[in-house]
């Protein structure tokens, strides 16, 4: 057994990492749900769930219990194996688009085996997200063609459409950094926003692509980052499942668990895209600040323990019982965490990276969030005309002058 | 020497002037093109007087001066320039042509004025000049024949210049035709003596044939075949038996044309090319005695025609004609000078007769027919004074004059020992039949009381721009002959002199063997002349003036001989029944209906109705099934693949395959 | 039976099962479907050969832009279940043998290559995607930007053709 | 380290392949798609020689197929709507005239 274990110790490795991170990112969906609504609901100036447990915390328990034993009714006359099909090929290619991402710099030592965070981490990565985001459309498209119904043909037939134009300006508005950084490998771009020279020559934050010599990606930035909410059908380009005029769009057929791996595609998704922003365009886990500012370090503790405390004072104050049990552990948990940081600093430098990484991702989402509270949805041919007349155009015109600028700068 | 380092300006300026009246003159005023045209060719003329002056001035071995300006044409070892040549001959042809070329060309503007196609008139009588200068001044056979050719082109452009009556553009047709006939003889004439020479250039050509042994006589050798092929083409070009024809119907064009083109320069052309190649000539005697003969015949055969013709321009053609038969008789007795001086004093009084009854035809209004003419001398008396010198001289009257020419080439005929005594019987004979018809026109045109109706056509003096060329030319033809007249008081003839070095290099030894007889023979030959020319005049004065009622009584007393006359001896219709018929006939039935309908479109047929039968059978596999489509494109790409892995599918090869 | 030469004839199993799939199929989105999977498989193989970049344009253009497209098409007309119809003679007779004829000349082919290919086939190495992209805008760059050519040409005559002529 | 006679045996099989799908298949579409099989196949062949021969021109090459493989798509499947407008069929053996 231990020499089985001895002999393919990095298949067990990578075993068990993708266990941890399927749970990571199933618990974050669930969790992200929660957080939109109570984002959504503070912009319209409502409570949001409040009912099922503290600030309705279990709400996406509930909701997950709701999906796996609600009825799961099967259209007539639908192709059974494609409608079964769709939402797992979602799913799945959501999921493994996640295992190209690294989540930190250095590994963990652990019996002589570095295990980095992270899943793979190919040397095509960036190309290989593109691969699997490209067969996305699959899901969304065959959905809506084989529910039979016409709702979901409409924004299956939207849908392969809007995938494929933008993707495009997806794909052309990353060329930009890769020609500044050179790779297809994330780990490689993030530490080559790290050594490069950064604007006015400063270091940390100005270093990032966005900012960074020879030519700041902003517009790649918008670019992308509009792209991707496209290709993620989110506000506002949502019309694949546009409430208002397809009912639910391609998934209008479906119900209870099928219905609820779409929805954990469209998160997982936006995970992996705001992942993808933060490590492309803000220097994944570098932190903003120069490497001298030291005492920065302290910043994940000091965010964390008054946190902690603020959650223990919330929690005591609670009206009902169980969130007077339940608030002050979580507050103590976290207010722990911070304290542990502080006191071995080799955990704290360990962290550093996922810390920053991660605060990152959590900004993105919330912009997500709050776009999808306060913009309008597009008409279709408004979509059409802006993704091929505006946003193809404006990341070609990024490429070509990148390019001309490096061209010049290293003349 | 500028100009002649630049002899191509000469011709180059009537190109340029025919080149811009044709393009842009279609909308400009007469003016305009007048100073285009008239001041090109004057300046040419000038140009000519310039290169005539520094060529006197040229050291003799320098003669001929040659200029080689581009390499035209290079094939192997054959090269044909464009060279052109300078010697005394080619300075009497230049002055001629550019100076009568530029008198005719103001004679237009006057003739012109009222015509259609003004600017295309000029554009080509431009043309024209440009081709005769490259004749000219040609220094190889190659670049002449394209003088040649020109010369021709422009000659059928001009007289199908009224394109719209259908006589004068089948006239036009008529002349192109005919000249092919002797311009084939000439390319054949031109390729035998490549082959013989390996030049066609001038200078070396004659200084390789200079030394070689002339035919023997009634032999055919190389240089009599060639010299004969030439001579057909000067046949054609000037208009000797028996390719004479279209000269006559050359007169539909405007009579400015006749004067310059069928009188004064084209047609000498002939001349020209035998006396240019006169050393090939001199070493063929048998084809020199051809071109006696012919020359003579043509000479008196055309003068009779000319006796009995009723229309004034006919007359004159004719009479060019026999002019022409006339100056090949003197080349045929290798009398070339005398053919060249011939040659310019024809050039002047002939010029001057056309251009006068061109003044006659303006004068009443069209009317070409001298029956409905007369008593017009009061009317136009200048044109009437200029047309009797001109008529006085050509029928070689002292001093003028066509009497020397005339009377050397007649001297030196009677000289020639091969039927000379003949030779000189039909030449004066012709002179005599000349000067009859000649003083028959002018009585029939200026004399008795008039025989049209004065109140339709009210006769008017022609305009200064026509009288001013008539008058200049009347002096020329005055004393034209001077420069020859000293042989007769035994001072060596100038002319003669002059040319000499280009005569003389042929070793033509009867010109010395001349000189010794010549002045015991000058004074009677030339007074048997006079009294010949007097003797014309005599009857002719006595049929048409005193007894205006007798041609017709002698016409109807000898009706077989006028009609006969009347009809130009039939040679058309000859022609027509023996050479057109036939090739007409042989062209309808057999070129045509057998050998293009049967043969080729048979063939053609034949092959388009296989087609169509193999398309029914294949048609089936054009199913408009894709699939099938399908099945052929694989049958295809396995065939391709069999054939390029076959090395690979040899039995041989199998065993390995595992 | 190492590890590349298993994950070969899984692919290869996969490519194959995905092709026969296609021709069975009788409705266009499940041939699609199989195709698609061959198309993967093959950029699997791509991937074994060791030309990334290959393997992910492979997807990315295949899988992501031209199958879209065809499924896209395919829902746009609706098509529905092929009819099996027989009007052609010649592809009912013929149509069999002449495939298997066709595949038999190219692998007697192939296997007669092979001693030769075999050859070098040992230092078969990865290939970097810098030097690929050297090579593309170096030594070909003219057939790539005459590719660029063929691209626009084909989008005009897309339009032209797809455009409701409005009448 | 796979041989590449496998690789060339495979991409002549699916190329087979293809030309049965090519022949059998009624429905335009499949047809088209078979035809792009065919040129997977290709593909495959171009690789297997660019890995064998250790030179990269074969996948230049294949790029080149990509990218002419999508034109095609993009007109082919042009002209396939045309088809379907004016026919009302997908299936080619109904569409074997020349004009209607």
């Amino acid at each position: 057994m231990n020499d089985f274990l001895a002999q393919h110790a990095d298949i067990l490795i990578s075993l068990v990492k993708i266990a941890i991170l399927l749970f990571v990112v199933l618990t974050v969906n669930a969790y992200l749900t929660w957080f939109e609504r109570k984002v959504v609901a503070h912009i319209q100036s409502r409570w949001g769930p409040h009912r099922v447990g503290p600030h309705g915390l279990l709400q996406p328990l509930a909701d997950g219990l709701k999906f796996l034993f609600k009825e799961d009714p099967t259209p007539a006359g639908v192709d059974k194996f494609v409608y079964y099909l769709a939402p797992l090929l979602a799913l799945a290619l959501a999921l493994t688009s996640i295992a190209v991402i690294p989540f930190g710099p250095d590994p963990l030592h652990f019996k002589g085996h570095d295990i980095y965070l992270g899943i793979v981490d190919l040397n095509i990565g960036i190309l290989a997200l593109f691969a699997i985001t490209a067969l996305g459309v699959y899901g969304v498209a065959l959905a809506g063609w084989a529910s039979n119904s016409k709702y979901p043909l409409l924004g299956g037939l939207r849908s392969s459409a809007q995938m494929v134009s933008y993707e495009l300006a997806l794909t052309m508005s990353v060329v930009g950094v890769l020609l500044m950084c050179g790779s297809f490998s994330l780990r490689d771009i993030i530490n080559t926003q790290a050594a490069g020279h950064g604007l006015f020559g400063l270091g940390g934050i100005f270093r990032w692509n966005i900012f960074a010599g020879p030519f700041p990606q902003i517009l790649g930035f918008l670019c992308f980052f509009i792209a991707a909410i496209a290709e993620t059908n989110r506000v506002p380009f949502d019309l694949p499942e546009a409430e208002s005029e397809l009912v639910a769009g391609f998934h209008t057929e479906y119900a209870s668990f099928k219905f609820a791996m779409f929805f954990i595609a469209e998160y997982t998704s936006m995970i992996t895209v705001s992942s993808l922003c933060s490590i492309l365009f803000f220097g994944g886990w570098l932190s903003p600040f120069p490497g001298s500012w030291t005492f920065t370090h302290y910043l994940p503790s000091v965010l964390l323990i008054p946190f902690g405390l603020w959650v223990i004072w919330d929690g005591v104050r609670y009206e009902t019982i169980f969130g007077k049990l339940i608030l002050p552990g979580v507050g103590f948990v976290i207010a722990a965490l911070g304290a542990v940081f502080v006191l071995f600093p080799a955990v704290n430098e360990f962290i550093q990276g996922p810390f920053w990484l991660l605060s990152k991702i959590f900004i993105f989402l919330f912009i997500y969030v709050w776009m999808r509270g306060t913009l309008p949805r597009f008409r279709y041919d408004q979509l059409m005309s802006f993704g091929w007349k505006l946003l193809l155009p404006v990341s070609l015109a990024n490429v070509v002058i990148t390019a001309s600028a490096i061209l010049w700068s290293n003349r | 020497m500028p100009i002649l380092n630049y002899l191509w300006i000469i011709p180059a300026l009537p190109l340029l002037g025919s080149a811009i009246n044709g393009l842009f003159g279609a909308k400009w005023p007469n003016k305009i093109i007048n100073t285009v045209a008239v001041g090109s060719t004057g300046l040419s003329f000038l140009a000519a007087l310039e290169a005539v002056r520094e060529f006197t001035h040229l050291a003799p071995e320098n003669i001929p001066w040659v200029q080689q300006y581009f390499t035209w044409i290079i094939a192997g070892d054959f090269r044909a320039g464009f060279d052109l040549q300078v010697d005394q001959l080619t300075v009497v042809m230049l002055l001629v042509v550019t100076g009568v070329g530029w008198l005719i060309h103001i004679y237009s503007t006057g003739y012109m004025a009222h015509e259609g196609g003004y600017y295309r008139f000029f554009s080509y009588l431009n043309l024209f000049m440009f081709f005769m200068l490259i004749l000219v001044l040609a220094a190889n056979y190659v670049l002449l024949f394209v003088g040649w050719e020109g010369v021709g082109l422009s000659s059928y452009l001009l007289i199908g210049f009224y394109f719209l009556r259908k006589s004068a553009s089948d006239a036009g047709k008529k002349a192109f035709i005919v000249n092919r006939i002797g311009d084939f003889g000439f390319m054949l004439g031109m390729f035998l003596l490549y082959k013989s020479f390996g030049t066609l250039d001038f200078v070396p050509l004659f200084a390789k044939a200079t030394p070689l042994p002339a035919d023997v006589m009634g032999h055919l050798g190389m240089f009599t075949i060639a010299c004969l092929l030439l001579f057909t083409g000067a046949c054609g070009k000037s208009a000797q038996l028996p390719l004479y024809v279209w000269l006559p119907d050359a007169m539909e064009g405007p009579t400015p044309v006749s004067a310059l083109i069928h009188a004064a320069t084209m047609v000498t052309a002939g001349v020209y090319v035998v006396a240019r190649s006169h050393i090939l000539f001199t070493h063929a005697p048998t084809a020199m005695f051809v071109v006696a003969i012919v020359g003579c015949a043509t000479a008196f055969f055309a003068a009779t025609i000319g006796l009995v013709q009723t229309d004034i321009k006919r007359v004159l053609a004719y009479s060019t004609v026999s002019q022409l038969g006339y100056m090949f008789l003197a080349c045929g007795v290798a009398a070339f000078s005398a053919g060249i001086f011939h040659l310019m004093t024809h050039a002047f009084f002939k010029a001057l007769l056309f251009l006068a009854s061109g003044s006659v035809i303006h004068a009443m209004g069209g009317e070409q027919d001298m029956l409905k003419m007369g008593g017009l001398s009061k009317k136009i008396r200048w044109t009437y004074l200029t047309m009797l010198t001109a008529t006085l001289a050509i029928a070689g009257f002292p001093p003028l004059a066509g009497f020397f020419s005339k009377d050397s080439i007649l001297l030196n005929a009677y000289q020639s020992d091969r039927g000379g005594r003949i030779l000189y019987a039909f030449g004066l004979l012709t002179a005599l039949l000349t000067s009859f018809y000649m003083f028959r026109l002018i009585f029939l045109t200026f004399f008795g009381k008039p025989r049209y109706d004065e109140h339709k056509v009210h006769v008017h003096e022609s305009p200064k721009s026509m009288l001013v060329p008539l008058v200049i030319l009347a002096v020329l033809s005055i004393i034209g002959g001077w420069i020859a007249a000293p042989a007769f008081w035994g001072a060596p003839d100038y002319f003669a002199k002059f040319l000499e070095p280009v005569f003389a290099q042929g070793g033509a030894g009867n010109a010395e063997a001349a000189e010794a007889t010549a002045h015991a023979l000058e004074t009677p030959l030339a007074i048997v002349a006079v009294v010949t020319a007097l003797l014309g005049f005599a009857i002719a004065f006595w049929l048409y003036l005193r007894r205006p009622g007798k041609p017709e009584q002698l016409a109807k007393s000898m009706r077989g001989a006028y009609t006969l006359l009347l009809n130009k001896y039939y040679v058309d219709e000859i022609y027509a029944a023996l050479i057109v018929k036939p090739l007409l006939w042989l062209s309808t039935n057999v070129l045509w209906q057998t050998v293009d309908v049967r043969g080729i479109d048979g063939t053609v047929n034949g092959i388009a109705e296989g087609m169509t039968g193999v398309g029914d059978g294949v048609r089936h596999t054009q199913s408009g099934n894709t699939r099938s489509y399908a099945v052929w494109v694989v049958i295809g790409a396995i065939v391709i693949i069999a054939i390029i892995f076959w090395p690979y599918m040899r039995p041989t090869a199998v065993g390995v395959v595992r | 039976m190492n590890a590349p030469l298993v994950v070969f004839f899984v692919l290869a199993a996969m490519c194959i099962i995905g092709a026969i799939s296609l021709i069975l199929q009788r409705h266009p989105i499940h041939s699609a479907l199989s195709l698609i999977v061959v198309m993967v498989a093959l950029a699997g193989l791509y991937l074994l050969m060791g030309a990334e970049f290959v393997a992910a344009v492979q997807i990315i253009v295949y899988g992501g832009a031209i199958m879209v497209l065809f499924v896209f098409v395919i829902m746009l007309l609706n098509a529905g279940l092929e009819e099996r119809t027989n009007v052609s003679r010649l592809a009912g007779i013929g149509g069999i043998p002449l495939a298997i004829a066709l595949t038999g000349f190219l692998a007697a082919a192939v296997a007669r290559s092979q001693d030769t290919v075999q050859a070098a086939a040992q230092t078969g190495a990865v290939a970097p995607t810098k030097a690929l992209s050297r090579l593309l805008f170096q030594d070909f760059v003219y057939p790539f930007e005459l590719t660029s050519f063929l691209i626009l040409v084909a989008i005009m005559g897309a339009l032209v053709l797809a455009q409701r002529e409005n009448r | 380290m796979v041989p590449t006679h496998y690789y060339l045996t495979l991409s002549a099989i699916l190329f087979g392949l293809g030309v049965v799908a090519f022949i059998f298949k009624r429905n335009i579409i499949t047809i088209f798609m078979s035809i792009e099989l065919m040129l997977n196949a290709v593909n495959l062949a171009f690789v297997a020689f660019s890995r064998a021969l250790n030179k990269l021109d074969g996948q230049v090459f294949v790029l080149f197929v990509i990218v002419v493989a999508a034109a095609e798509a993009a007109v082919g499947l042009g002209i396939i709507i045309m088809i379907v407008r004016n026919r009302q069929t997908l299936n080619v053996e109904r569409v074997d005239l020349l004009k209607l």
